[in-house]
């Protein structure tokens, strides 16, 4: 039993590396709200979402053109993702402004704000759904292949209780681009005077708006930042794993979502962790669970292992993982 | 008799010492003040008297019996209550309402008997009104019955805190910063209430409050903290001249014009 | 609405809400420039409100502030601060996650030449040297008095026309306070405007060129330092 | 304009006119839906009645009496005229379920102020409760017994699947606990989906729910040997079942326990310092919560006579939710409309819009592409609305208000009850 | 009134007036005819909407192609074609619409079993005959309801048929299952796997996915280390198509079989050329094989602008057997509309119908005799597939 798992340990880690890394980005795109507003913006995942479909869109009017063949695959790949990038930032700023920043003003409960969130995520795929419907007939859109180069990893001739792995060069593009992401995320926010203000607005709002710091605009680029970088995890999905549809976001969100609690919400290493993290965990759970629990509980079960690790943590460490714990006032 | 023995209390956050060796005791029907700068670790004090904090050493003893360890809710059936210095009201329910959930540990309703309609549960719930309305009449509410609580006037509310908090029928009633935000006439209304609180109740009484008038009117005897630590502690006028306490709170200048 | 003043900053019958609460109830007063004028009452009376009032956190839903010749009451927090008016909250409220250096350079926001942010920086140090040997400290880690000096150095470092500072004697001990109130004094030879909101009535009108005293949202006493120390009611009821 | 408003104005001033008015108006309706017994418009006009019965100024009791009567009369018979009968009668019956259910969640988030986002769950634990012992499923793992169970165990299992239910909710309740505000929304979504998979899965090593084949075959209830199948029959369950909830939701509401809930969701922190238990109060919501939704999910298992996993997804979760807040959180009559607003949009609105669409394109030719159908749209039209409702009406259709007391009244009572201490004393003191 | 009270009296009054758009008079059928509809119940949206819609048409064609033959007798047949959304719940609530339409004298439909068992529980209570072109699930007429037919084969045949070409004819001999936990692809796994069992080969795996997500890697990489000869895949093609994909990736370079729910253009499109040595059992019958199949296929496709799908034929056959079987009902009832209960009758015993891609003879159980399973490959990155074996019961 132990042999089996040990042997296709490397498979599952490039696979929940691949997994995770999206998941941390979008779970990334929660904290962040989460960290400004304590606002569980449930709308994200479908953010992501449309992401995916700018870049089919933008993908298939270059092919239309005849770039695509035209131009080397890298530079596709990279106006695709910027533009579909920036149209989901500009996306998550309009939200903010039509959904978030009225309930602010009239200092609406967050539960209200939580319902908003709930109605844009209903909107966003129902459009989706419609316009792809519209144009194909069906909403299921498969993306040209790109990136599909196989790799294998010959791990078993130097190892031999490792079997071999493979992967697509677009899992090193996957792995390349997010790292990217989250290290220039990181710069920004813990180098830059904007990302110290953002951090600023997240620790007290009331007292940074009191430093000359214009409190709506550094929510506005948050968004921006938080949804660009979902549209952009949202490209490289379509890139990974060809096929996209409007409820990707539904499912991928929710477990960003369980990514970023579970890494504590509001704490963006701790969202990278908690995505990564959670991708391993599915990801061993899938190929696994079956071997460890012989055959009683098969990769079906996965999403209840990861539930389940997540109402362990939460009970131990109700904060999460990275959270700290917040006493409340009396 | 003391009803209210607290012994070496102390409490840290994260390394931080809020309070520290606080020795205190009370004795039934007294009203003792707390007084001290903002800060000074007063409230963290009635916190963890009340059970919103645990203590990290020390104990706290009413009627001999330990309450470390408590819940909030079992102290409060112990028989002591309080009101808070960010009032804490229900704000969405009424007015009497809030006043009925300070009846809630006294009040033998069930669910099941308020569901079945039984005729002594209703009774009890009829009576519970009344003896609310009672209550509200006598802090000088029953003008406001059927209001939200949350759209009362600032004093109002502090009132609504305390009628609640009596509802509870304390042995012990906590008074957090109770004239905070009130007039002169309103400050001696409630001094007034106080004072009545005490022959008519029959409760024993902790305040903190900054108003030196109230204070020194109606304490029979004062703890002055500061910096978490009990720096004196005494009959009003030894507290007035104690030199400890003007340099920390009433302030130098006091020394020198008083 | 064309409002004048012949005041540095003035507020006329402003009335201030919390929801539903009236906190703040026809609040007049005024400073000029240079002075050190103090705001002493209870907890709760509405100083808290008055300062947040004026720089921008509450919205006055009647009357009007008038800064520098400005009408500034419907101004948000950010656009008030950005005319000079710098407030050092209650409670210091310093960020606790940035270092004493990031605490320090976020008052200066809108300063984009670094060179401008070290000179003030340096100011600062001046005032408070301790700061500068904990530049690279988390601001929650720091003791009160040390945070207190952060929150006043934060908001030199906008190098404000007006100086607004809330209860800044809160919880420490009584020789920090000295301190702090001497540095309060100092800033203000130097030329800089302050209004000064207090529980801590003896030291603040000791210092303070005038005072206003509040009571449940409403001025009811305002006279100079002296006038007020000696005033009966004042004494009863803050001096003990 | 001015001169109709004061019309109306007059007419609301009198009590009399009113009940002329509100009888009129069922008239009309009702002779509308008898004469036009297919037109969904004139069943709902029908229905919109109960909604002007609250609104009206009579008193209490009339108000429960003539509601009763136009639900559980007037309309089904005014309708049993109609082709649609069934269709209508379905309606009635889903609406009656998720208004239940909708009133579970209603004690959940409105009087307790905990955010559920699987309470689907109890749903589906109720539903495959009855499921499993109305079909021979249970033959498949339990060793003794004969199933299906006769027809007349629904009676028992609606209240077996309340306490079921309960069960859950407190199972769920208690890591909960642990957990705070918008922390809880993920537990309680984690759950709801843990809860479906298991079920969807349930059918290897032990063949407990057979997994996603679902439970088909359902033995339908036996009422004193009537078999009960058709959508009038369980009409009249679910509209049973429904008068008991509000029973029970309207008293808990202003006892003891209702109280505590408020007092919880209004600041936890000072409920403790009054003596209310947390973690009991909370609990408690949950699980009578929950048996609401365990006891519709009985009947919901029966009138499909099938179940599967697919029935019980996070959307259903929100859907419920969306009843809540587009009612009014805590506010009973809202959650009712809400509830009564959604399943109509959705089961006859929506879907008469999209059949209407069709019948244009294949009569007159019209192509409309299949992707504008509105039924398509249902999540959008639900989004919009939500949004909509949460910035221009916060409180939801029917705001919640506080239950005024009589104050002239109590102050008499209190009179009277100091005279008779001041009387029992001085007695005291004679004697 | 106060304004505040008039507004959600104004909402609801506002969504009242919407129904009143919906509410459109009954055409009491044009130029004098009698109207008899005939209801389709298919998922028009959802992860199988390709399916749904290839059977909406299909009965569409199959009507228009007949209509005149009716219309001779006075009667003129539409379609009331609604969306299951591959719902129960939807289902039961159309059904309910469906049987109080007194026009509607049968259903074409539906596609999922888990949605066609509620359903008919419904169309049974209100003797509403269902044909259905595509639910294969066993126990949809192992109920043995006088209203429910299929002419499709049942997964007890197609599986089963499935294993025997697996086992036999592309012997693997170590087969990795994986379903999708659904009615329909569970219930075609399970009957593959027992008789591959059966027939001695070996069952290294038998796992379930979630459907609606894109990352099948964790099952995949698993049953690539065991090293099967097949992998087969019971589900529809959204999660199929990805399946293919990444097993391909993963360097899994044999056989992968699938059921119909794999039969469809969108798995080529998804899978791309990793389809290439895919093996499908389907029901459906690849009508480019026959002169009338292909005489189909041109008309469905001058007609919609769409290729066929392998239900467009099945959906054709549905509705061509219930106008068989109202036809012979009218003839039945002196030329008058015929009820529910002749309807139903006739219907069933619907014999030897022969449509464009099986021939139909009903048995007691609402069963075809004649369904056949046939088994596809993909030799190349194009759809249909290839026809390599036709199998009767």
């Amino acid at each position: 039993m132990l042999a089996h798992i040990i042997q296709n340990l490397p498979q599952v880690l490039i696979d929940g590396l691949t997994l995770g890394v999206v998941y941390a980005v979008v779970a990334i795109g929660y904290t962040m709200v989460y960290g400004i507003l304590e606002l569980i913006n449930f709308a994200h995942g479908d953010v992501f979402m449309t992401g995916a479909f700018m870049g089919a869109i933008v993908l298939f009017l270059l092919m239309g053109m005849g770039f695509l063949a035209a131009l080397p695959a890298i530079l596709v790949f990279i106006i695709v993702i910027v533009i579909a990038a920036i149209a989901t930032g500009l996306l998550g700023v309009g939200i903010e402004r039509v959904a978030y920043r009225p309930l602010r003003k009239k200092n609406a409960p967050k539960l209200i704000a939580l319902i908003t969130s709930i109605g844009i995520s209903f909107v966003l795929e129902d459009l989706v759904r419609f316009i792809a419907e519209l144009k194909t007939g069906n909403y299921i859109v498969t993306a040209p292949p790109m990136f599909n180069h196989k790799f294998t990893l010959n791990l078993h001739s130097a190892l031999p209780f490792f079997n071999n792995a493979t992967f697509q060069s677009s899992f090193l593009l996957v792995l390349i681009v997010t790292i990217i992401m989250l290290i220039a995320l990181d710069l920004f926010v813990n180098k830059t005077k904007w990302g110290m203000a953002m951090r600023a607005v997240a620790q007290d709002r009331d007292t940074a708006s009191l430093m000359t710091i214009n409190v709506n605009r550094v929510i506005s680029v948050t968004f921006f930042i938080g949804s660009a970088l979902g549209g952009a995890t949202g490209v490289l999905f379509m890139i990974q794993y060809g096929t996209i549809d409007p409820y990707i976001g539904f499912v991928l969100g929710i477990k960003a979502f369980t990514a970023a609690v579970l890494g504590g919400i509001g704490n963006i290493r701790g969202a990278m962790f908690g995505g990564v993290m959670l991708g391993l965990l599915e990801m061993f759970a899938a190929s696994n669970l079956s071997i460890i629990t012989h055959g009683a509980m098969g990769a079906e079960y996965k999403d209840v292992f990861a539930f389940i690790i997540l109402i362990l943590v939460l009970i131990f460490k109700p904060e999460g993982l990275f959270g700290k714990a917040v006493v409340e006032k009396v | 008799m003391n009803i209210l023995e607290v012994k070496h209390l102390t409490k840290e956050f994260g390394g931080l010492t809020a309070t520290s060796d606080i020795n205190m005791t009370v004795e039934k029907n007294a009203i003792t003040a707390v007084i001290g700068p903002n800060g000074a670790g007063k409230t963290t004090f009635f916190n963890m008297i009340t059970a919103v904090y645990q203590p990290t050493s020390g104990d706290i003893l009413l009627n001999g019996k330990s309450l470390v360890g408590l819940k909030p809710h079992q102290v409060s059936q112990f028989g002591i209550t309080r009101t808070f210095q960010n009032i804490r009201l229900f704000e969405n329910m009424t007015v009497l309402e809030n006043v009925l959930v300070g009846m809630h540990q006294n009040l033998k309703s069930h669910w099941i008997g308020t569901l079945l309609q039984l005729p002594h549960i209703r009774k009890i719930e009829e009576d519970a009104r009344v003896t609310a309305y009672d209550i509200l009449n006598y802090v000088g509410l029953e003008n406001y019955v059927n209001e939200n609580a949350g759209n009362l006037a600032y004093g109002a509310q502090r009132r609504l805190e305390i009628g609640r908090a009596i509802a509870a029928k304390p042995k012990v009633l906590l008074l957090d910063e109770p004239a905070a935000g009130m007039n002169p006439k309103e400050t001696e209304r409630l001094t007034n209430l106080i004072h009545d609180m005490r022959t008519k109740l029959d409760v024993t009484i902790i305040l903190i409050e900054h108003d030196m008038n109230l204070v020194m009117k109606i304490s029979d005897s004062i703890y002055v903290l500061d910096h978490g630590e009990l720096i004196a502690s005494g009959k009003p006028n030894e507290i007035r001249n104690n030199k400890k306490v003007i340099e920390a709170y009433l302030g130098k200048g006091a020394v020198s014009n008083g | 609405m064309a409002e004048v003043s012949n005041h540095f900053l003035e507020v006329k019958k402003i009335d201030s809400f919390y929801s539903q609460i009236q906190a703040l109830e026809g609040v007049d007063l005024y400073i000029d420039k240079g002075e050190i004028v103090t705001l002493i009452g209870s907890n709760g009376a509405g100083k808290s409100t008055t300062l947040k009032s004026i720089s921008g956190q509450v919205r006055p839903k009647n009357g009007s502030i008038i800064f520098d010749g400005q009408e500034i009451s419907k101004f948000q927090a950010h656009k008030t601060a950005l005319l000079g008016i710098a407030q050092v909250p209650e409670g210091r409220r310093i960020f606790p996650r940035l270092t004493v250096r990031e605490n320090l350079q976020i008052g200066a926001f809108s300063v984009k030449d670094k060179h401008v942010i070290a000179e003030r920086m340096e100011r600062v140090f001046n005032y408070f040297p301790r700061l500068k040997e904990r530049l690279n400290q988390k601001g929650g880690t720091m003791s009160g008095g040390e945070q207190q000096m952060l929150a006043i150095g934060r908001a030199l470092m906008m190098k404000p026309k007006l100086l607004m500072l809330d209860e800044p004697s809160m919880g420490l001990a009584p020789i920090i306070v000295e301190q702090i109130f001497d540095i309060i004094k100092e800033m203000n030879e130097e030329g800089m405007t302050i209004l000064l909101v207090e529980q801590n009535a003896y030291q603040a009108l000791q210092i303070a060129d005038r005072g206003y005293v509040i009571q449940t949202g409403q001025i009811v006493l305002d006279g100079n330092g002296d006038e007020l120390m000696k005033n009966e009611q004042v004494r009863a009821a803050y001096l003990a | 304009m001015t001169s109709l408003s004061a019309f109306f104005e007059k007419i609301a001033q009198s009590k009399k006119n009113q009940s002329i008015l509100f009888l009129a108006y069922v008239i009309v309706t009702g002779a509308g839906l008898f004469l036009l017994p297919d037109s969904t418009i004139a069943f709902l006009l029908l229905l919109f009645s109960i909604l002007i019965l609250y609104y009206l100024n009579l008193n209490l009791r009339a108000k429960w009496v003539t509601g009763i009567v136009i639900l559980a009369v007037v309309v089904p018979f005014i309708a049993s005229f109609s082709d649609s009968y069934q269709t209508y009668m379905e309606v009635g019956t889903l609406v009656g379920i998720y208004c239940a259910m909708a009133l579970g969640l209603n004690i959940v988030v409105g009087f307790a102020g905990l955010l559920d986002l699987g309470f689907i769950a109890f749903f589906a634990v109720g539903a495959y409760t009855y499921a499993i012992f109305a079909s021979d499923q249970a033959s498949k793992f339990m060793p003794f017994g004969h199933y299906p169970l006769s027809g007349g165990a629904f009676w028992i299992f609606i209240f077996i699947a309340a306490i079921v239910a309960a069960i859950f909710g407190i199972l769920l309740g208690v890591p909960v606990l642990r957990v705070r505000g918008d922390y809880l929304a993920i537990v309680t979504l984690g759950f709801g989906e843990i809860i479906r998979i298991l079920l969807n899965n349930m059918d290897h090593p032990i063949n407990i729910t057979n997994g996603s084949m679902g439970i088909a075959s359902i033995a339908p209830p036996n009422f004193f040997g009537i078999s009960i199948g058709s959508s009038n029959q369980f009409y009249y369950i679910a509209f049973a079942i429904f008068l008991l909830v509000i029973y029970v939701v309207r008293k808990l509401e202003y006892s003891k326990l209702g109280r505590a809930w408020k007092a919880v969701r209004d600041n936890e922190i000072a409920a403790q310092s009054m003596g209310i238990p947390l973690v009991k109060t909370k609990l408690a919501a949950f699980a009578i919560g929950a048996s609401f939704s365990g006891m519709m999910g009985v009947v919901f298992a029966a009138k499909q006579m099938f179940v599967d996993a697919t029935s019980f997804t996070y959307l259903e979760s929100t859907m419920v939710l969306v009843m809540v807040i587009l009612g009014g959180m805590g506010s009973v009559p809202g959650v009712i409309l809400g509830a009564a607003v959604v399943i109509i949009l959705r089961t006859q609105v929506l879907t008469n819009i999209s059949n209407w669409l069709s019948a244009m394109s294949s009569n007159y030719g019209i192509s409309i592409p299949p992707a504008l159908s509105p039924e398509k749209m249902q999540l959008l039209i639900f989004g919009i609305l939500l949004i909509v409702f949460a910035l221009y009406r916060t409180q939801g259709l029917i705001p919640h208000k506080n239950r005024k007391v009589d104050v002239a009244a109590l102050k008499k009572e209190s009179e009277q009850a100091a005279l008779k201490r001041e009387k029992t004393a001085s007695g005291g003191a004679d004697s | 009134m106060k304004l505040k009270r008039v507004v959600p009296l104004l909402a609801i009054i506002a969504l009242l007036v919407g129904v009143l758009a919906a509410c459109s008079p009954k055409s009491g059928g044009s130029n004098g005819k009698t109207v008899i509809e005939i209801g389709s119940q298919s998922p028009l949206s959802g992860g199988s909407a390709t399916l749904g819609d290839a059977i909406r048409l299909g009965a569409k064609l199959a009507i228009e192609d007949r209509q005149k033959e009716f219309e001779k007798k006075g009667f003129q047949i539409k379609l009331k074609d609604l969306d299951d959304q591959g719902d129960p719940k939807k289902g039961v609530a159309n059904a309910q619409i469906l049987a109080s339409d007194k026009d509607v004298l049968a259903v074409v439909g539906h596609l999922n079993s888990g949605v066609a068992i509620p359903s008919s529980e419904v169309y049974n209570k209100n003797n509403l005959a269902m044909v259905s072109p595509a639910t294969t699930a066993t126990v949809v007429t192992d109920r043995k309801l006088p209203t429910v037919n299929r002419i499709c084969a049942r997964d007890d045949f197609q599986g089963p048929a499935g294993a025997n070409f697996a086992v036999k004819t592309l012997k693997a001999k170590k087969i990795f299952v994986i379903q999708d936990k659904t009615a329909y692809g569970s219930g075609l796994a399970e009957q593959f796997r027992d008789q591959a069992k059966k027939l001695g080969a070996e069952i290294v795996g038998y796992e379930g996915i979630t459907v609606g997500e894109k990352d099948f890697n964790g099952v995949l990489s698993q049953a690539v280390a065991k090293k099967p000869d097949l992998i087969y895949f019971g589900g529809v093609y959204a999660e199929g198509g990805l399946i293919i994909k990444q097993a391909r990736q993963k360097g899994f370079d044999g056989p992968i079989m699938g059921g119909d729910g794999l039969d469809s253009s969108s798995t080529v499109q998804i899978a791309g050329d990793s389809v290439k040595g895919v093996y499908l059992t389907s029901v459906a019958g690849d009508v480019s094989k026959t002169e009338k199949g292909q005489a189909f296929a041109k008309k469905y496709k001058k007609e919609f602008g769409k290729n066929v799908e392998s239900y467009s034929a099945y959906g054709y056959d549905a509705a061509g057997v219930i106008l068989e079987g109202l036809m012979k009902a009218i003839d039945g009832n002196d030329d008058k509309k015929p009820t529910r209960e002749q309807v139903t009758k006739a219907i069933r015993s619907v014999q030897n119908y022969d449509g464009v891609t099986t021939k139909v003879s009903l048995d007691d159980k609402g069963d075809n005799k004649y369904a056949k399973v046939y088994i596809y490959n993909f030799a190349e990155a194009k759809y249909p597939p290839v026809q390599k074996a036709e199998i009767s019961q």
